[in-house]
This record gives structure tokens, sequence and C-alpha cells, in this order.
């Protein structure tokens, strides 16, 4: 259902990694994708690889539905795979024909694949277990210091929120308009690109100036509720770090510190 | 009314635009994630709202389709890449629309505002999966998909343009930059 | 000609967590030349069976047929089918795109692939019918006032001479007396041009006024299906579902509860009126 | 002084050509005088154009007059620094709830005013309690706006303005989007924040049946203000009234029907209960 859009690749499930603040699960995203490409050896990977295997179970994400995530990547992955296994310059491993598959060339190719795998979940986990919305909270706090160098920190929030809400209404809008001018014999696939291009005139004039009218509606009731900006504004729900929040912190600096230990043992 | 919170929210429109431009019709395409007509509405956030606003609309509206889509590996650097995009697209169109020999033909700014705007993304791009995919020919093997987004992007806004100037609210924000 | 809808069943968003049965088992006959009114509380499903009368929708389940054939035939000419069967939205005014007022009358007829003279002839007549003056058409629609805007989107849908009018609630927003000029000019085509008219209302003392069958949905099923008098009577019925009757009827209704021997059949003034009147003479307070 | 008080208030909108040079001038607000004392419900009607919501947006001060003054408990809206005052003292719901709710969880929305007033978490969370339950949609105050029906938007709008506590709002058109048990719902509501919180209540509407209860009924036409009065004074004046393409409600006119045919029924019935009491006297 169209008004459900927004709410993307959202799994809906209570669990601990749900309820973490926004705010941790941004940077823990975020530092769990820089230690992909910080550290490349087989232990920090396989450290990396049982950190994420930890997170997914605590998550309550069926492990199918991140696969099924995986999948729009699939060919890129082998594509990727084959080039490093093939173009890799160094030793011989072996050869078939004119083809040479070297051994870095297998190394390169099997770290290249794990490491964007595990980018690829690292970050689903994110949008798997917080709305979007809740992403928009944790930006604006995240990013709070920003403020300090004149960042319109709130403002942007503020937009983010508003073009979240406006998503599925102007999709339900352009669904509308689409099927009022179809009755009135309007033809949107048919046609060569020119005409296709130019049956999108009655969808999209109808779409854009209802779409400002409500732009200029929403300011208005806005204005009308006081709003002035960031300044001087309080917040019903401030973002306040709880036990577990600290906790998922702590880990996140474990997980960094092994990590480094790995590296000093290779 | 004051203007600040009428362009915010017109800003707020203009992401929600780009993103449902994204998502509507989409080509999954192996090489760059999926081929979108909304680097057409991304040159327009640029163009309508000026560097600073259509930056924020068009980056936050493509990251916002990203992240709906389940692509979020790719928000931060479409979020950097596409404001990017707008701005430079934004400010090559007003160089040039009010040159003369351009009032006749209201395309030639749009089109060198695209092509502008494309070199940012495909570039753009290109280092992104050149620090995914490691440096060469799989990096470039986006490049091919980026070039045609951006020449649908450069089409839709052609279409687009010529209609935003009908509607009455745009009408009034263009001349009121002029 | 008719219309007939034969077991229709629609689903929206089959298969997901967000299914919703919006008819369910509809059977329905719609005869040349009827003036309907179709009522029914929020989501019960009006709108979506009046997309299913001219194939914007697809049944999940069921036939429709329309002049004896079935219009889903593979071979079934949809466009042609949309061109007769003209549907109005809700605030049509919202799909007005052209930069002038004749250019979107012509919009419909001129899809239809009709001679550009043809098309000219019935843009003009449809603008007279909706009673927009020769002097206004060359005028952006934008320009227009919120009646006018209406009148202008109907001419775009009469302009394409469709034989089934639908009207999905053609009145919202209008004050009182636009109201009762955008019924007339309905109820006028249904006279005039025998024109089939359906009438998606929310106001019940409109259907009350102006159709002839009356069509009650509930929860994406028919419910009643009658003239709106023999429907009325079952206003404790109509409550339980978040509609009512006319006032007039409840005032009928009231009279006799009170013990007075009145008919409760009236649903408007004029009826109630007369009946009291009647009443009046009867019981001596008015003399004759 | 009345909360509201108008004196010989103009409001003119200016066409301007892409130039800027003046197209054309509508005065949608002419002249008007109004009075309203605090804790009235006054309704406004008038025809399509008759500058009802113009007039409106003036006590919002989000237009301010042409000419004349326009008071809000005492503020001159025309005073760039009462505006804040003026917009807590007085809030406004528009007609389309979905352009009017701004968050994407009903709590959050009628916690977006008080937030932009300044007021402390706590108190918020507060306010947003009790306006939620003063509209009935407390059971709500999760879920997201997207999935509610008209009636229950605009219920949440009106808890929205509820929660800044201003002494009166200005509603225009709520109804007209919504279906018969919306616009019941909605207008039940006002009535109880009008009875109970004492809120001076302003509503627009086409709808005649919705302002049997009023206090003060205002007729507007071309402008101006035409009729003034008690809901049973004007709705007694049918012809008057359809002169300006108004209407009364259905069992009014009926009334004044049966008297004309010579029934002694008094003028200006409002209600089924009041008729059919009148008849059975007979
Ligand atoms: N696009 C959609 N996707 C999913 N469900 C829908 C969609 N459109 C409508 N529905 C649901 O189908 C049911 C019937 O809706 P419909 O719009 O036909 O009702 P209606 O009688 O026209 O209501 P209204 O009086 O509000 O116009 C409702 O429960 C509605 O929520
Ligand atoms: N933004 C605007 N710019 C120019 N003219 C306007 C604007 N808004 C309203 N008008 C004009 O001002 C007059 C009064 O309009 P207003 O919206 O106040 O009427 P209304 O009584 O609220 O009508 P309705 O019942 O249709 O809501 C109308 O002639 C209208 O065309
Ligand atoms: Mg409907
Ligand atoms: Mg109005």
């Amino acid at each position: 259902m169209i008004r459900d859009i927004t709410i993307g690749q959202y799994y809906p499930a209570d669990s601990v990694i749900h309820r973490l603040d926004p705010r941790v699960k941004l940077l823990g995203t975020l530092i769990y994708i820089i230690s992909l490409f910080a550290f490349h050896n087989i232990a920090s990977y396989l450290i990396a690889g049982l950190f994420l295997a930890v997170i997914i179970h605590l998550s309550k994400v069926p492990f199918s539905y991140i696969v099924k995530g995986l999948k729009p990547i699939l060919f890129l992955l082998l594509f990727t795979v084959m080039f490093n296994l093939f173009l890799t310059p160094g030793q011989e491993f072996v050869r078939v024909g004119f083809i040479k598959i070297t051994l870095e060339g297998i190394k390169t190719a099997g770290f290249m694949a794990v490491r964007l795998i595990f980018l690829i979940i690292g970050s689903s986990l994110m949008t798997f277990t917080t709305t979007p919305n809740h992403l928009t909270d944790g930006l604006e706090k995240g990013m709070g210091p920003l403020r300090k160098i004149h960042v319109p920190v709130h403002e942007i929030a503020m937009m983010m929120s508003i073009a979240l809400r406006f998503i599925p209404i102007l999709l339900e809008e352009t669904d509308k308009i689409m099927k009022a001018q179809s009755a009135r014999g309007a033809d949107f696939e048919t046609g060569g690109l020119i005409k296709k291009a130019k049956s999108l005139i009655p969808l999209l004039v109808p779409l854009f100036v209802s779409a400002f009218r409500r732009a200029n509606d929403l300011a208005m009731a806005m204005e009308a509720r006081c709003y002035r900006g960031g300044e001087g504004r309080t917040k019903m729900k401030p973002l306040a770090y709880k036990k577990r929040d600290w906790i998922a912190y702590l880990c996140f600096i474990v997980y960094w510190t092994l990590l480094i230990l790995a590296a000093k043992i290779n | 009314m004051a203007k600040k919170t009428s362009l915010l929210v017109i800003t707020a429109l203009m992401a929600a635009l780009t993103c449902i431009a994204t998502m509507v019709i989409t080509i999954p395409s192996p090489m760059n994630g999926y081929i979108h007509l909304g680097d057409g509405l991304v040159l327009l956030s640029g163009i309508l709202l000026g560097p600073i606003y259509g930056g924020m609309a068009a980056g936050v509206g493509s990251m916002l389709s990203d992240l709906l889509l389940g692509y979020p590996h790719y928000a931060l650097p479409t979020l950097v890449i596409k404001a990017f995009a707008a701005i430079v697209g934004g400010i090559i169109y007003n160089m040039l629309v009010h040159k003369s020999f351009c009032k006749k033909y209201h395309l030639i700014p749009l089109i060198a505002a695209g092509i502008g705007g494309g070199i940012i993304v495909t570039g753009g791009y290109f280092i992104v999966a050149s620090i995914l995919f490691g440096e060469g020919v799989a990096a470039l093997s986006s490049v091919p998909g980026n070039l045609l987004q951006n020449l649908f992007g450069i089409i839709v806004s052609c279409i687009l343009m010529p209609v935003l100037t009908h509607v009455p609210a745009v009408k009034s924000m263009l001349a009121r930059e002029a | 000609m008719s219309i007939i809808l034969d077991h229709v069943n629609y689903i929206y968003s089959q298969g997901t967590a967000y299914e919703k049965h919006a008819l369910q088992d509809i059977n329905l006959k719609i005869e040349d030349g009827e003036f309907i009114g179709l009522i029914g509380h929020t989501g019960s499903g009006k709108s979506t069976l009046i997309q299913h009368l001219n194939g914007l929708m697809k049944a999940t389940e069921g036939c429709i047929y329309y002049n004896g054939q079935d219009i889903y035939d593979s071979d079934y000419n949809l466009k042609e089918l949309r061109s007769k069967v003209g549907l109005v939205f809700q605030y049509p005014e919202h799909q007005l795109f052209e930069t002038s007022i004749i250019k979107d009358v012509k919009f419909g007829p001129s899809n239809l692939g009709l001679p550009a003279l043809e098309v000219d002839l019935r843009a003009y007549e449809a603008l007279k019918q909706v009673g927009i003056g020769e002097d206004m058409i060359d005028l952006s629609p934008f320009e227009l006032s919120g009646g006018q805007k209406r009148r202008v989107a109907i001419a775009g849908v009469l302009a394409m001479k469709p034989e089934v009018l639908i009207l999905d609630e053609p009145t919202a927003g209008l004050d009182p007396k636009g109201r009762d000029e955008i019924l007339n000019l309905v109820s006028s085509l249904h006279k005039e041009n025998k024109i089939t008219v359906i009438l998606v209302s929310h106001s019940m003392e409109d259907v009350a006024n102006y159709v002839e069958r009356l069509i009650v949905m509930d929860h994406g099923k028919i419910m009643f299906d009658n003239e709106p008098k023999k429907v009325f009577t079952h206003y404790k019925a109509l409550e339980q579902i978040g509609l009512a009757a006319p006032q007039v009827t409840y005032v009928m209704n009231r009279l006799k509860e009170c013990g007075q021997s009145v008919n409760t059949e009236p649903t408007t003034v004029d009826e109630a009126c007369e009946e009291i009147i009647r009443w009046a003479k009867k019981k001596g307070i008015l003399l004759t | 002084m009345g909360i509201i008080k108008a004196k010989d208030l103009i409001f003119e909108y200016i066409r301007r050509d892409e130039e800027g040079n003046v197209e054309g001038i509508n005065r949608a607000v002419n002249n008007v005088n109004l009075d309203i004392e605090k804790g009235q419900f006054v309704a406004i009607l008038g025809h399509n154009g008759s500058g009802k919501s113009t007039l409106a947006k003036h006590i919002n001060a989000i237009l301010s007059p042409t000419e004349g003054t326009l008071w809000v408990d005492g503020m001159d809206t025309g005073k760039e620094e009462n505006l804040w005052n003026i917009r807590q003292t007085a809030g406004m719901v528009f007609q389309n709830p979905d352009n009017q709710i701004i968050a994407n969880v009903v709590e959050e929305d009628v916690g977006f005013g008080p937030e932009n007033l300044g007021v402390p978490t706590e108190e918020i969370w507060e306010r947003v309690e009790n306006s939620l339950k003063a509209v009935g949609m407390y059971e709500y105050r999760t879920h997201s706006p997207n999935k509610l029906s008209g009636g229950q938007k605009q219920r949440v709008a009106i808890a929205g303005i509820m929660a800044m506590k201003p002494e009166c709002i200005v509603l225009d058109e709520p109804t007209a989007m919504l279906d018969p048990n919306g616009r019941k719902e909605v207008i039940k509501t006002i009535r109880e924040l009008n009875q109970t919180e004492k809120v001076t209540v302003l509503l627009i509407t086409h709808y005649m049946e919705e302002v049997i209860d009023a206090d003060k009924v205002i007729v507007m036409d071309k402008g101006k203000i035409v009729m003034q009065g008690a809901p049973r004074e004007i709705f007694s004046q049918v012809d008057e009234l359809k002169k300006y393409r108004l209407d009364v409600p259905q069992v009014t006119l009926l009334a004044y029907e049966l008297r004309k045919k010579g029934l002694p029924i008094p003028p200006g019935i409002l209600s089924v209960d009041e008729l059919v009491t009148k008849l059975n006297e007979l």
C-alpha cells in the first residue's frame, strides 16, 4: 500500500537493536563501515563477521529478509569478484588457456566480496531496525554540535521530516490525477518517447499545482502554530541516552580494540 | 507569511518530489543500483531554490530514496553528490539564463546545467565505486549507467521546466529571483 | 443499454499484510436513463465501485458487462468505454492543466481522436451547458473561482458526450446556491439529454431531492438498493451504519411516534409540507 | 472590548504582472466592523469568495489589514511585535486536514505548537495528553496520521491548536472535506471545547445545520457583513438568505413553508424537536 512507503525497509520487531537510540545506530554503522576499510586481514574480517552475526541475532530480523536485501547487488558482487580474480597481477595459481588466476587475485577478490557483503548487511541493519523518522531525529541530535559552526541542523531535520510526510501524500495524489486524466481518455502507456513525454504534462501540471498549494497551506499552518525556526524551541521527545545505549557504545570500543589486537598479532 | 517557513516547506516539497521521481520508475541496474528519473528533479531543485536550499532538497530527497529502497550503503555518498550536483547545475543555469543568446532557447542553459550536474554525479559515483570495489575497470563500469541516467535527467528536466513555469506559485518564485 | 456487475470483488494490496476487501460480491444492473444515488460511510467502497464502471480498476474477481459485452475481454476497447462512461472525480478542478479553459475542455474529446471541428463543437457546447460564457473561454483556468473551476472540470467530461455520467461528490466545498446549481445542471442533463447519472453524495437531503434510485453501501457490500423513499424507511438501519435520513423524514416519524396520523414517507420539503397540511386540515387546525 | 474586534477593516489582494506592475485590485474584505465577546460561539456564513477566509487569516495575523484595524485580545494585528502573542491567543484550523498535520506521529504533531512556544518537555506531555483527550483521540496518539480518517485527522489538528492553550480558535471550513459522521464528530468536539474549556470559537462553514447552536451568526456577502444576529433571527429570514446564495436547514425551510401555508408556527424553527413540539401543540 502506497501509504506505507515511508517506512521503507523497516522490519517491525521488538528487539534491543530496535530500541537503541538512533544516534548509536548511526554512529555505530559509520564505525563499522570504517572498520571494514581500516583493517583487512582474515582475523579482523572474522571478528567483523562475528560482530555482525551477533547483531543480526539480537535484532530479530530474519536472516532470509536480510539475504533478500542482498539480491540487487548479486550481479555487482559477481562482477567485482571476477574482475579481481582475473585481472590482479601476481603469482600464478592456475591457468586455463589465456586466463590466469593469481594467488593475489583470489585473496583480493575474497576480501572484496566479504567486505561488500558486510558493508551492505551492516548498513541495511540500520534501516531494518530504524524508521526514517527515527533516523531524522537521530540526525538532528547527532549533528547538534555542528550548530556551533552555523549548520542549520534543526531546519535540515524539520525539512526531512516534512519531506517524509509529503511523500505518501504526493504519491496518492499522482495516482488520483493519473486516474482522473485516464477517465478523460489520456493514455500514459503507448507511443514513442516524445508522445510519452507529452502525455506526462496533463499529469505533471496538476501535480505541481497541487503540490505547491499544499506546501503553501502547510507553511501557513506551521506559522499559525507559532513556528519560527529552531531558536527557542523545546523538544517533546528529547533523545536521551539510556543504559543500553552506553553499553552499545562500549561494545563498539571493545570491537575496535579487538580489531587492533588482531592486526598487531598479524 | 514569513518567507523562511515557506522556503523550508518548499524545500521539503522538492525533496519529496526528488525522492518520488527517484522511486517511481526504477530500472534495477547491476552496476549502479538503479536507473531512475530523479536527476531531473535534482537539477530543477538547484535551479528553483538556489544553491543552499536546492542542494539540501536534492541531497536529502535522493538520500531518502536510497534509504527507502534499500540501498543504505549509498545514502551518505548520494547526499553529498546530489547536493553538489544541484548546486553546480543551479549555478551554471543562472550564469547562462541571462545571456542574450540563451533567451530565445530556454533549453540551452538547462542542458548545460544538466551536463554540469551530470559530470559531478558520474564522477562522484565513480569515486565511490573505486572505494567500494577497488580502482580500475570495476569502478569504471558504473559510468555508462550514470551517463544514461544523466541523459534521462536532462530529458525529464526539459519536459518539466516549461510545465513548472505554468504553475502560478513557481512563476512568482522565478520572477522574484530575476 | 445497461451496465451489469456480476459477482464483482475487489481486494486492495492482495497478498500483503494490508489486504483490504473493498468490494464484496457486488451484483448490480444499471439500466439506461436511470438517475442513481450512491451513499455510504467513508471507506465503504463507493469510489472503488465507480472506478470499476469505466474500467479504471479491474475487478479481482467477477465480470462487468457494458451493453452486453464483457469489458474484461482482451479485445474490448477500454478507451472507448471511458468515453462512454464519464467519471467526474472528487474536486475535479484539481485536474485542470491547460493554459486556457477551452483547451482544457478540448483535452477529453481530442483524446478520442475526433476531427478538430467536432472537438471544438463539443467543447463549446459543454461549456454552454455548464454556464460558462464564451467571453471567458480564453482565460486561464487557474484564475477562476472555485465554483467556476468545478464547472469547467465537469464540462471537460461532458465534452466527451458520455452515455453514463458518474459524479463523486460534485458539490463538496461549494456554497448552498452553488450546490443547487450543480445538482440542477446534472438533473437537467439527465432529463433533457437522457444521460444515465450516478451521483455519489454524502447529503441525504440532496439524494432525496434528486435521484430515482438509491444504492447504499456498507463495508464493501450493497445494503439497500431501492427508491429513496423505501430506503429511508429503514432510517434506523441507516443510522447503524453511520448514515441518516433527511431531516423531514425525522419530523414525520417523530410526529407519528407522538400519535399523529401522518404518513412517514415524505423525504423532501415539498412532500412533507403537503402531508402536514393534509394532516392539519384533517385535524381541523387549518381550514380547507 | 471583546476578544476580537475589527474596525473598518479593509483588505485588498493586489495582482501583479511579471514586471511587478499592479494588474488588478480585489477588495476581499470591505469595511468590516466586528466585536466578538470572550467565550462566544460565532459562526460565519457566506458564499464562495465572500471573504470569510481572508477575514479569518487576519485574526491569526497571517494577513494584515490594508486599512482599518483588527485587535485580538487588545493586540493590534498590524503590529509586527504582537505577532507571536496573537498567534498563541488565536489558533487556526484549516480546511484540508492533510495540509496542516506536520509530524509523522499524532502525539508529535500535537506537541508541535507547544514546542514552538518553548514549553518545557514535561508540560508538553501534559498538554498533549489533555488536548488529545479533549478531542477524543488519545488512543490514537502513537498512530501515523496517514492512517486516520478525515474526521480523526481534523480532530488531531484541533488538538494541536488546543495544546497551545489559545483563548480563541478560528476554524475555516473544518468539515468541508468530511463525511456526515466526521462532520458530527468535529462539530461535537468544537461545541465541547466552547462549553467546557470556555474557548471562544469562530466557525466558518457552508453547512447551515452546523450553526444552529451558535451564539451568533454573521453573514458575509462580497466582503461585507450583511447580517448579524442569533441563529433564530438569521434563519427566520429565508428569502434574505437565499439572496446571499445561502440556505437554511431543512426543518427550518419546512417550518417556513408551513407558516406560509397558514399554520401558526413561529418563525426561525431550528431543529426537528422544536418543529415536532410546535406541531403537536397545535
Ligand atoms: N489505494 C488503496 N490501497 C489500499 N486500500 C485502499 C486504497 N484506496 C482505498 N482503500 C480502502 O478501500 C476501502 C474503500 O475505499 P473507497 O475509497 O472506495 O471508499 P469511499 O466509500 O469512496 O469513501 P469516501 O466516502 O471516504 O470517499 C477503504 O477501506 C479504503 O481504506
Ligand atoms: N491569495 C489570493 N490572491 C488573490 N486573490 C485572492 C486570494 N485569496 C482569495 N482571493 C480572492 O479574495 C476573495 C475572497 O476570498 P476568500 O478566500 O476570503 O473567500 P471565502 O469566503 O473564504 O470563500 P470560500 O467559501 O470559497 O472559501 C475572492 O474573490 C478570492 O478570489
Ligand atoms: Mg470516495
Ligand atoms: Mg474560504
